[in-house]
Parts: structure tokens; C-alpha cells; sequence
């Protein structure tokens, strides 16, 4: 037997014995995804254990080195994994900002210190994070920012407000982009620190959007003091590390995105717009539906290759923007078409039952797609600057 | 025909501009969005908005009307869309106006009319039973009872329907053919459910179950409910069409101004000349939505039998125009659109639900190509 | 009887006593149209006899002044004369260049000498004119015209090359852009000088399109003298007079456009592909014909308003981008849907009818539209820039 | 299933790049429309694509071909695509050999495989009987007679119909049922009539009138004739899809030359913003074009009773965006790009004759539907 295939019997077996039954279901609602953080209430016994054993093992963050708190897995062997886990429907353990955004970006620009005493806080969940990137006046271009620290030696007096700090009111440390170097040309003035939310100064608020309650907060700086060493890489190149990070989100919204399940095919049987043979009754708005299952299919597709290419060792590199650009305007025509399947039932905000207005509340908040982690203009700009090399305009 | 408003147009839109912009901003829909309003409007707009004379514009003036017609009736209609004013204006003054003009008789006339055109009482047409506009399907049933009538069946997303003092149901008679029944919502077996829609509107569900009606709720004046029907949704058509003019001017002119002041990467962002074209295209779409509004209430008002084909192209660009202008406008704003604090993201929401009624944009194409034979 | 009815009655009996009764059928072919000129050939002699009569009354420009061989009539005269001759289907007795472009121009700032030299040979078809506006490398972009004119006292000596010089093969002069004043700032060294295309150094070559054999050519201008009179306004102000004559033709092509009688249903008839009710047969192009449809009307309606606004008073000024933008984007849906609806029957380039190949040529032809008279990226601009106010880029 | 190209798969691409673009390159399309050829092909290029072995690409090697699938084939076609190479490939190499491969009894494979994969002869696969793409539409008839048939039926635009040297002829039998015939185009009662098409290539309308089949003209080793006659059309189409694809990429390829070079008021065009948006787009619908042509082909190879979907999905979309890009590049160039002496004007009508055949977008729209029972 292959290493790879005792490894694989291995992880089959340890599943097996660890992961809970319950755990094994698919996830039915926003509270049984385990968020960790100071702060969470875990919905059961259950995902308390199954975060813990596979905390313990290091699973929940499987390729990242043991030394901090990571499985040390090499690229194989985290395949083999995600497969046996796909395997019993095993959710996931722990899902957070810190395994994705942040702990990527530490491990390639964080010192050693940084990586030893942050990394396994995010691996066990302990410590949940928050990203601090926009500001008003400042979405799309980050060299605009305003959020500033003053140098008092030891350490920077942050103040400032950041917006669509996404569950900043309920996570425990924030990573955010101040310009701590008014001097420096703009690109080169902003650090990248690492604020804790408890300390004096800072405080969040929710922000409420056109689709009703939000994840999205405003945070604000007053007065913050932040010692020196909660700096990652180096003064003046927080762009770096924030452009790092960035590339991460952006293939998340494009391949994510909760319309992905959503289907205006359904959407017709549910209000009853369908002939007797079960087909969407308007021929129009089939052919529109036809024909956004096409491009669905083949932005699918593309997902998959583009994965097929990075496991084969070709850079994903600015296609990312490609993914982002396309998923989001798709999923705004999904929902778009959604709604018209739904008809006047799609315009419900609010019945009797919870899940009244969920066609609506999900199709606004699609609007947000193309705007967050960067405007779908942002994403073709890069796209002609980086992939197709235009000249600058 | 002209495109050109006359004179006394002109001042019938300044002067709706001047009294929307006063008592019904966009701030006023938030109001009663936030407060919760079971009747989806505010009663006293409604007065002073009768005592302008607007309740009564297609209505005679032997009946309490102004008698302006649909034109008239659709300048309103687009200023309202411009300050996303909800009020009974479409469903009371322009549906069962039309309803009752077209098919009531004398005394249905005397009874009824003066009513709307006070803004005594709020008066709401029943038609779709289908979650998309489909005329043709209607199932409630008006059988003979006597020298009355007993109407039960199921109508969806009446609007108006929760704060309406009078009903204007279709029905299926005994012969299969279409009636328009005047109910009352108080009356034994007629049960409402409110179904607040995502424009802060307050349409209803409605409940018929066996309800009596008396011999003289049938319009019959005419003959054929069903060519009197199909009137009364194109007038409703040609005005709604109007008022998603209004959305989709007014969001647009929001994101112009929003483009030439708001910068980013050292440049006013109305500068990028994706945006400009994007800008420019949208100036265009909306000029030819205006001409197909102006057309079809023209053609309303002036040669009514050719009407239904402008109608359907004016409803299905509009439908489409006003979402493009609202969704582009959210775009462009960024992240702030996306706010509710912002007033960007209530046009994008009144663009769907006037969209939906009698008739969205793939309606409109497939009732073009069936008038047009092909 | 008011002095217009009178007038009408006038018009009215002189038509019927003068318009021969061929020139009351609707045009069949190219050749019908009467363009004028030296090398003229008339289709027939009432083709001859109906120019001549209307030349006579001034007719063929009704509202040019008479002194210049126009009609002298008033806007309402106009319109009545338009209106008779329309009641008894006469054909345009002249269509000309010189009519729609450099007429109107030379009226605005042409000399008196001018005025009264070419007008008159304009309105009695006797010179037929060709434009000379874009050069290979100056399509857009006319500040970029190399086509030069040395300064030589009392003349200048010219030498360049312009293209999509229509009809120029048949031309007897042509009104050209030609760069006099090499020192001065792009846009003001332009002149617009008039020159006899029988002169010595002036060539001419068709030039063919993908649609086929085309009316547009290539002119070269090999030291061609030009004396100093020919020019129309001041030395270096031809932008002036370009730009003036350029919004005549945008209205021209947005308004009319071969394909404005076309139709994908007549096609999808034609074809074979409507079922047994009539209707087009495939629901999804069903749907995008009408949404054709839609659109087609809503631009239609606009010429009209746009006319309406226009006679009471309002300039149409930039809204000619908007309509030469739209007609022409719309004119391009409208073959690519009749090219469907003709399905393989629409692919025949060659057969042995004459007319076998028409819709497939002029399909391609279409695609000109939104090139020629300023590009729609070019009208997209002026609207950005003069109606919607947008700031520079 | 892997998205990925094997060594194998990425040789025969480069090779064909490489033979292409000497000996059939966009010029050459020029050359055969310019002197009328008849046939719409060069016999000489076909006979050095025997030489190569892609005649025989999809058949298998005991019948002289080389088998290497049909995501080979495609990538063949690709390549065909980027140069518009005017070849019988689809017609014989794809489309009749995938009938003869999978519908012919051991007899007539060791008949005619070896004549196609030799590139002796050309075959043409006759369907069509409307001017719309529509399979189930054949009214063409094959009836007994004796132990022979009878061919009488009208078929339209047979690609390479006019220089094939054996058609395979889509007929219904006398129970109604599909069944493909071997048919002599030289035969007494077949009238070809050469139809020169926008893309210069050379399709024809036949027309059978009465002619006489052996009983051994009809491949019969399959009982489901229109299972049969599926299968090849979707291996047609999503080959095709993969010439559309070529089309495409090359169009942008060369706008994106252009843009880059071409200069207007002082810039660079490329340099500006809103064309830089439109080919950032176009990039990446050409992207998307591409995962599903390799899935569409893939899916043929590997799992062929999944493939419909993405076969259907594969040309709707190939023909959708090569449409869009050979449009897009004739924008871009300008004037230049309307001239016949500039060569992009040839993709797009290429584009358009690719689009049409085997059914285009709205077809393949109608397919995704029905093929998801919607």
C-alpha cells in the first residue's frame, strides 16, 4: 500500500470514530456554521467536539505547518482529506476570516513571533477576526484611506472609520489597513496592524442594507493606542499584504455566493408558473432562463478547470478577477430571473413564516456582489492592465 | 397626435412636481415603510391630493371629475414615480375610475364615481389570481343567485387591497364569460391578508367565500366584461408604465449627480468613460422610454383602438428601463447603495414591484408579438 | 382661404400636371434614385423631365432662398409641398450630397460668391458632390488629417489621400479637409476647400467591403493646385464647417438605414419558420423579435418626437448622437435577427437571382453603421460630455 | 474527467497549429472564394491532413484511422477555427465517420472507414430540411422495395455537399423511424444544386427524387436510427463548437493587436477605458466559451450519455460569443475591419454560418431547457 494510501485509510478510520453524527448533515441555517471567536455560542455539544478533535489534529487549517497549530499536511494528503470528508458530509469544522484572509497572509509576511502566537489562536477558533479595509469615501480605492496613525514611538494613536467590517461586532481582533507614514507617496503610506476590539477606542455598529440586517458593521477608531510589534510586514507596505489577501477573497465571492443552490426553475414550480407539462410557462422567460443555465454551466466549469490548472501548477494570478467579475454579475442575473419566476410572490418583505422575503432579502443583497472585494469595474480593469496588458489610460 | 405636452400639461406636471416634492419625498415612503402602515398610504396626502382635483382626472365632471384623461393621468403618475409617492392614485383613479366610467351604469356612476374622485374612499381592482399577470386566467366564479350573485375564488397581490373601502373583482360568470363585481372588503366571506411587499407598498391577498352580492354590483353597461377588462388594465398598463418612467429618470439623475461629485483614485468618477458610456446609454434608453410612455397614453386618450400594441411595448421597455436605470444607479453609488440609509435602493425596489404588475418586461414581448400576429 | 390652403391648392395641381406618373411608384432598385451630376444617366426621360420641372420651381431644395436656385418657401410651405408630394407617392426628384451636406454648409458660410456659384448648379443637379472627410489613420479622430495643403500665395498645392469617399467614382467635386495651416493647433490648421475632381492629381478607386462591391472609394490627391477662392470660411477654421455638415449626416443615417424596412418576421415567413398559427416558430427568437419589436417602435416614436420638439422650436442639437447611436445599434440587431429567422436560407452569398445574397449583404452592411458619421463610441461620447455635462477623462 | 490536456492532446494541437498556418492560412480561404471553387475545399491540404492521420481521428485503427476521440477531434478544429480553414473535415471526418463508426454493420466500416481516414473520399451527412436547425423535423422517405429502398425528399444546406463523393442521408422509413442511408451523389434521381455561402464555403441543396438504395445502403447495425443520428449530430455540434472557439479566440487575439497599436486623438484606442472594459468582457466569455467546449467534448469521450447538456450548452454558447467577438473586432478596427482586403470581416461570417448549422443559440437555449425538463 501507497503512503498516500494508508493515509487515506487512516483519515477514513479517525473520521469515522470523531466526526459526530450531527456533523455529518448538511447545514440548515447561519447558526450551524461554527464561527469560533471568544464570544461564540456553539449550537450543540456536538460542534464543540468536533471542532476540538479536529483542532487537535490540526485538520481545521490542514496544510498550514504544525508548529502552528496547522495539520503540516503536504498538497496530497489535503486533498485526501477534503475528499474522505466530502465523503461522510462532514461539515466543516470551522470557518472564519482567520483560516482564509488572514492566517495566508501571516504566514507569508508575518514574523515568526506573529505567526506563533496568532496562527494557532485561529486554528482552534479561539480568536475570531475581522477585516478593516473600506472607509467612507474610500471603497474601491484603498489609497485613499483616512484612518491614520500617529507615531508615539513605541506605538501608533489610530483613529479613524472603517466600513463593511463584515460581523465586526462579533469578533474579537480586527486586521486593518492606516496610513501611518503621512509622507509616502499614498500606495506607500498604509501598515497593515493587527487591533484587538476590546481595547479602549474602538467601537462597531451594525449596518442595515436594502436587504434588510446585515453582517456589515462601521468601526470606529478613537484614539486606539497599537504597539509597534502589531505590525505585519513592514511600515508603509500594508498594500502588499492587503493585495495578498484580497486575491483570497475574491475567488471566495465568486465561487460561493448564496444563489448558488437558488434556481428560478424552482422558483417557477413554487408560484405555479409552470404548463402541464411542468416547463416554465412564459416561453420568454424560459429562453432567459435557458440561457443563463448555459452561462451557469459554464461558469461551473470554468471553476473546475481553473482548479484542475492550479493543482496541475499553473498560477490562478489575476483570473481570480475574472472568476469575481463573472460569478457576481451572474448571480445578480440569477436572482433577477428569480424574482420574475416568483412574480408578485417574489416581492413578499415579510409574512407569517421566518423564511418570508428570502427571495427578495437574497436578491437585493446580490446586488452587493459586484461591489464588494472589489467593484465588477475594478475586477475588468485588472483584467485589461494585468491579462491583457492595455496600455494606461 | 403630438408628443409635445400642452400648456395646460405642462402646468398640471409642475404643479404635481411642486406638491410631491413638498408633501410626499422619498423620505415619506421610509415614514410609513418604518411605521408599519397597514394601509400602505397616507390618508391625509390622499385628501389633499383630491382637493388638487387628481383623484378625478379621467373622471367626468358630472361626476365630480376633472376629466383630463390618461395623459393627464400619466404625468402624474410619472412624478410620482420620481418621489416613489405610494398612494391609491393607480388603483382608485385610474383602474376602477376606468372600470366604472367604461362599464357602470348611471346610477353605478352617481354612486360610485363623486366617491373616488373626492378621495371619500379608496377603491382597489382584483384581477390576478396567477403569481404572474395573466388576464386570461381567471377562475373566481360569480354564479347566478337569485336576482344576485355568490362570488367565490382567490385574488393575488390586489394593490391597495389592504386599505381599500371598495373592491372591483373580475369574475368568471355562469357562461364562462368575465364580470366586474363591486365588493365590499366588509362583507361576510371576504377575507384580506396583507402581504407587505418589498416596496413598502400594502397589497392584499383576497378571500372570496361564497359572498353575497346583490344584483346591481355587476358593471353592465357593457356587455363584454372582458374587452371592458382589458381596457381597464391597459389604462392601469399605460399610467404604471408612466410612473417606472419616473423611477427610472429620477435614479438616474440621482447617479449623475453622484458620479460628478464623488472621486476615487484622484478623479471625479463620472470621468472613467466606462461610466460615461454606460451614463450615455442609459440617457438614451430612458429618452426612447419616454417616448413610448407619451405614445401609448396619447394613443389612450386619442385613438383607443390602437392602443394595446403601444401600451404592451411602453409597459415591457419601462419594466426593463426603470430596473436597468435603478440597478445601474446602485453600481455606480458602490457601497453606500447598497444602505438603506441611502434613498438609492427604494427605486430599485419600486422598479421590481411596478415591473411585476400586469405585467413584467417578458409579458410585454410575448403580448407584442401576439398582437403583431407573429 | 387661408394664403396656406391656397398655397396647397397650388401645389396640388401643379404636381398633378407635372409629375409624370412613373415618378408616382415607389423606387425598385439603386438605379431609380436620381443622384445627378455630369455623368449622370437618366434612368428615363421622365427621370429627366421630373428633375428638370422641380429645378425650374426650385423644388428640389425647397427651402434654399430663391436667388440660389431654391424655392424660397416657408417652413410650413415646406411642409405642405412634403406633405402633397408624399399624398401621391412622388419619388425625390434629386438626392444629392450636396443637397443634405455641403448645401446647408455653404448657406451658413459659404461666400456670396460662393453661395451663388454652387447652389444653383446644386439645386439643378448639374455637379454631383463627394465628401472627403476620413483618412486611413483619421477615422474618428479628424484633428488627425495629414492630408496637406502647401501654401503657394494664390493657391495651394495639395497632396494626401481620403477614404470612404462615397460615390467619389462618380463625383464631379468634392468637398475635402485639408490641413493648410501646419503650424497652428490640430484642430484649427484644417481648411475646407472645394475641389473639381478633374483636375489634374486627383484619382479615385472603389473601394470593396465584406458585404461586397460598396459606393465607397479612395481618393488621392497627387500636387493638386487649388486656388485660394475654393476655400469655404476662413483658413483654418474647416472644423467649423465639418462639424456643422457631420451633424446633418448623423441625423441622415440614424433616420434612414436600408434596413428600416426590413423584418425578421417577413423573414421567418419567408424562410419557412412559423408554425401552423403563423407565428415564428422558435419561442426564444420569437421573444427576440419582439423585444426588437419594442425597441424598433420606441425609436421610431423618438424621430417623431424628436421632429414634434423640433418644430416647436427646440434645437435637436446633440440628441442627433443619440438617435445615430440608437438607429444604428438597432439597425445591427435587426439583421443579426433577420439573419436567424432566415436560418441556413440566409447564409446564400451567390445564386442565380440577382437578389439571392441581398439579406446576407446587407447584414454586413449594417455593420457599418455604427462606424460611419462617427462611430457609437464617438456619439456615446458627445453625449457623455455635452448633454450629460460629465467631467473630462 | 480532466480539464487538462494531455501530452498526446497538446502535440496534436501544436501540429496542427503549425500545418495550418502554412498551408491554410486566412488567405488561403480568400484564394478558393476568389477563384469559385466548387467544392469548397483544396483536395491537395486534405490529402496532407490524411498524411497526418487526422482523417481518421475518430475511427478506429483496425479501419486505418488513429482513434483518438473526439476531444482530439475538436482540438483539431480549434486550430481550423483561428485560421479558417475551409476542409471536409467536420462533414467527413467527424460527423460520417461518427455514423459509420456507430451505425454501420462490420461490412460497411471495412467499406468506408478506410476511405475517409485515407482522405480518398469526402462524405457529407445530409439532415437539414429547414432553414432553422431542427432534427426532429425530416420528412425525407425511404421506402421499401424489395430488399432495396426508395429515396425521395429534399434536403437543405449540406455542408461540403457539393464536393462530397458519398452522402449519408437522414431518412424516415416506412414505420416512421429514423433510419441513415449511404447514398451516390452520382446517382440517377440525385440533383445537387451548389449553394456559395456567406463563408465562402460550399454547401448544396439535394434533392432525391426517387433513387434507388441496395438494402446494404442503410446503416443498420444499430435498431434506433435516431439514437444514432443524435449521437452524430452531437458530435458534430460540440466540434463545432470547438471550430466557434477558435473563431473567437482568434478574432480577439487580432483586435486586441490592433487596439494595442492603433492610435486616435493622440492615445493608443486601447488605452481607452470603455474598450478596455469590452475586452476585458470578451476575455472572459471566450474563457467561459472554453471550459465548456473542453467539458461538452470531454463528456463525448468519456461519459457520451451525460453529454447532451453540455453539448447543447457548449454551441449555443461557441456561437454566442464567437458571434459577439468577430462583431466586437470589426467595431474596433473601424473602418479598416468593413474593408473585404482586411481579413477579420471573414470570422465574422464564418461565425455566422457556424452559428447557424447544427443549431445556434436560441436552438441550443431550447435544448437546455428541455434537455432539464423546463
Amino acid at each position: 500500500m501507497s503512503d498516500l494510501e494508508s493515509f487515506r485509510n487512516d483519515v477514513r478510520d479517525w473520521l469515522e470514530a470523531n466526526c459526530p453524527d450531527s456533523m455529518r448533515k448538511p447545514m440548515k441555517s447561519e447558526k450551524d456554521i461554527c464561527w469560533g471567536g471568544k464570544r461564540f455560542e456553539f449550537s450543540s455539544d456536538d460542534q464543540k467536539a468536533w471542532l476540538e478533535r479536529m483542532a487537535e489534529k490540526g485538520w481545521t487549517c490542514p496544510s498550514w505547518p504544525k508548529e502552528y497549530g496547522g495539520g503540516g499536511l503536504s498538497k496530497d494528503e489535503a486533498q485526501i482529506l477534503k475528499e474522505e470528508m466530502e465523503r461522510i458530509k462532514a461539515r466543516p469544522p470551522l470557518i472564519s476570516f482567520g483560516i482564509w484572509m488572514l492566517g495566508p497572509a501571516l504566514l507569508k509576511y508575518g514574523s515568526e513571533e506573529q505567526k506563533c502566537h496568532y496562527l494557532p489562536q485561529i486554528t482552534r477558533g479561539e480568536i475570531r477576526w475581522a477585516q478593516g479595509y473600506s472607509e467612507p469615501g474610500a471603497g474601491s480605492d484603498l489609497a485613499a484611506l483616512r484612518t491614520k496613525g500617529d507615531d508615539k514611538g513605541d506605538h501608533w494613536i489610530v483613529n479613524g472609520q472603517k466600513v463593511w467590517t463584515s460581523y465586526a461586532d462579533e469578533c474579537d481582533w480586527i486586521f486593518a489597513l492606516v496610513r501611518t507614514e503621512p509622507d509616502a507617496p499614498k500606495h506607500l503610506g498604509i501598515s497593515f496592524l493587527l487591533i484587538d476590539m476590546e481595547w479602549d477606542g474602538v467601537s462597531t455598529k451594525p449596518i442595515k442594507l436594502i436587504s434588510g440586517k446585515s453582517p456589515f458593521c462601521e468601526t470606529f477608531f478613537d484614539d486606539v493606542k497599537v504597539p509597534k510589534e502589531n505590525i505585519v510586514h513592514q511600515p508603509g507596505r500594508g498594500w502588499d499584504v492587503a493585495k495578498y489577501l484580497l486575491s483570497h477573497e475574491r475567488a471566495n465571492i465568486a465561487g460561493g455566493g448564496s444563489g448558488a443552490q437558488m434556481n428560478p426553475v424552482a422558483a417557477a414550480h413554487k408560484s405555479g408558473e409552470v404548463d402541464e407539462n411542468g416547463r416554465v410557462a412564459d416561453p420568454i422567460l424560459r429562453g432567459d432562463i435557458a440561457r443563463l443555465t448555459i452561462d451557469a454551466l459554464a461558469f461551473e466549469t470554468t471553476l473546475q478547470r481553473i482548479k484542475d490548472q492550479a493543482d496541475g501548477g499553473q498560477g490562478v494570478g489575476a483570473k481570480a478577477s475574472m472568476l469575481k467579475y463573472y460569478g457576481t454579475e451572474l448571480n445578480k442575473r440569477r436572482h433577477e430571473l428569480n424574482m420574475s419566476a416568483l412574480g408578485s410572490d417574489g416581492l413578499l418583505w415579510e409574512g407569517e413564516n421566518p423564511e418570508d422575503g428570502d427571495p427578495a432579502r437574497g436578491w437585493l443583497r446580490s446586488r452587493a456582489n459586484s461591489i464588494e472585494g472589489g467593484t465588477s469595474e475594478i475586477q475588468l480593469n485588472i483584467l485589461a492592465k494585468r491579462v491583457l496588458e492595455l496600455p494606461g489610460g | 397626435m403630438s408628443y409635445i405636452l400642452s400648456e395646460e400639461e405642462q402646468m398640471l406636471r409642475d404643479s404635481a412636481q411642486a406638491f410631491l416634492a413638498e408633501k410626499s419625498p422619498v423620505s415619506e415612503l421610509r415614514r410609513l415603510r418604518d411605521e408599519g402602515c397597514k394601509d400602505g398610504f397616507r390618508h391625509a396626502i390622499w385628501k389633499d391630493m383630491a382637493d388638487m382635483g387628481w383623484n378625478g382626472i379621467v373622471i367626468p365632471e358630472e361626476f365630480g371629475g376633472v376629466d383630463m384623461g390618461f395623459t393627464a393621468a400619466g404625468l402624474i403618475l410619472q412624478e410620482m414615480g420620481r418621489t416613489l409617492a405610494a398612494t391609491p392614485f393607480l388603483a382608485s383613479s385610474v383602474l376602477c375610475a376606468t372600470a366604472l366610467r367604461y362599464g357602470g351604469t348611471d346610477g353605478q356612476k352617481s354612486e360610485h364615481l363623486p366617491k373616488i374622485a373626492s378621495g371619500e374612499k379608496v377603491y382597489a381592482l382584483a384581477v390576478d389570481e396567477k403569481a404572474r399577470h395573466d388576464a386570461s386566467h381567471i377562475e373566481t366564479r360569480a354564479r347566478k343567485d337569485g336576482n344576485g350573485f355568490r362570488l367565490s375564488g382567490q385574488k393575488r397581490h390586489v394593490v391597495c387591497g389592504n386599505g381599500a373601502d371598495m373592491l372591483i373583482v373580475a369574475a368568471r360568470m355562469d357562461d364562462d364569460s368575465i364580470g366586474l363585481f363591486l365588493v365590499d372588503p366588509e362583507a361576510s366571506g371576504v377575507e384580506r391578508t396583507l402581504r407587505r411587499s418589498v416596496d413598502s407598498h400594502a397589497p392584499a391577498n383576497i378571500q372570496f367565500d361564497d359572498v353575497k352580492l346583490d344584483g346591481d354590483a355587476l358593471l353592465s353597461e357593457t356587455e363584454d366584461g372582458s374587452a371592458l377588462l382589458d381596457l381597464v388594465l391597459d389604462s392601469g398598463r399605460a399610467c404604471l408604465a408612466a410612473e417606472q418612467l419616473g423611477i427610472a429618470e429620477e435614479a438616474f439623475s440621482r447617479t449623475l449627480d453622484y458620479i460628478k461629485e464623488r472621486e476615487q483614485f484622484g478623479q471625479k468618477i463620472g470621468s472613467f468613460q466606462s461610466l460615461q458610456h454606460r451614463a450615455a446609454h442609459l440617457l438614451t434608453e430612458v429618452e426612447m422610454t419616454q417616448s413610448l410612455v407619451i405614445k401609448a397614453l396619447r394613443q389612450l386618450d386619442e385613438a383607443p383602438s390602437q392602443a394595446p400594441l403601444w401600451i404592451a411595448a411602453a409597459k415591457a421597455k419601462a419594466t426593463r428601463v426603470s430596473r436597468l436605470s435603478s440597478a445601474e444607479a446602485i453600481q455606480m453609488h458602490g457601497g453606500v447603495g447598497m444602505t438603506d440609509e441611502y434613498e438609492i435602493g427604494f427605486f430599485y425596489k419600486r422598479a421590481q414591484a411596478a415591473g411585476e404588475f400586469l405585467g413584467d418586461d417578458a409579458w410585454g414581448a410575448g403580448r407584442v408579438a401576439q398582437l403583431s400576429g407573429y
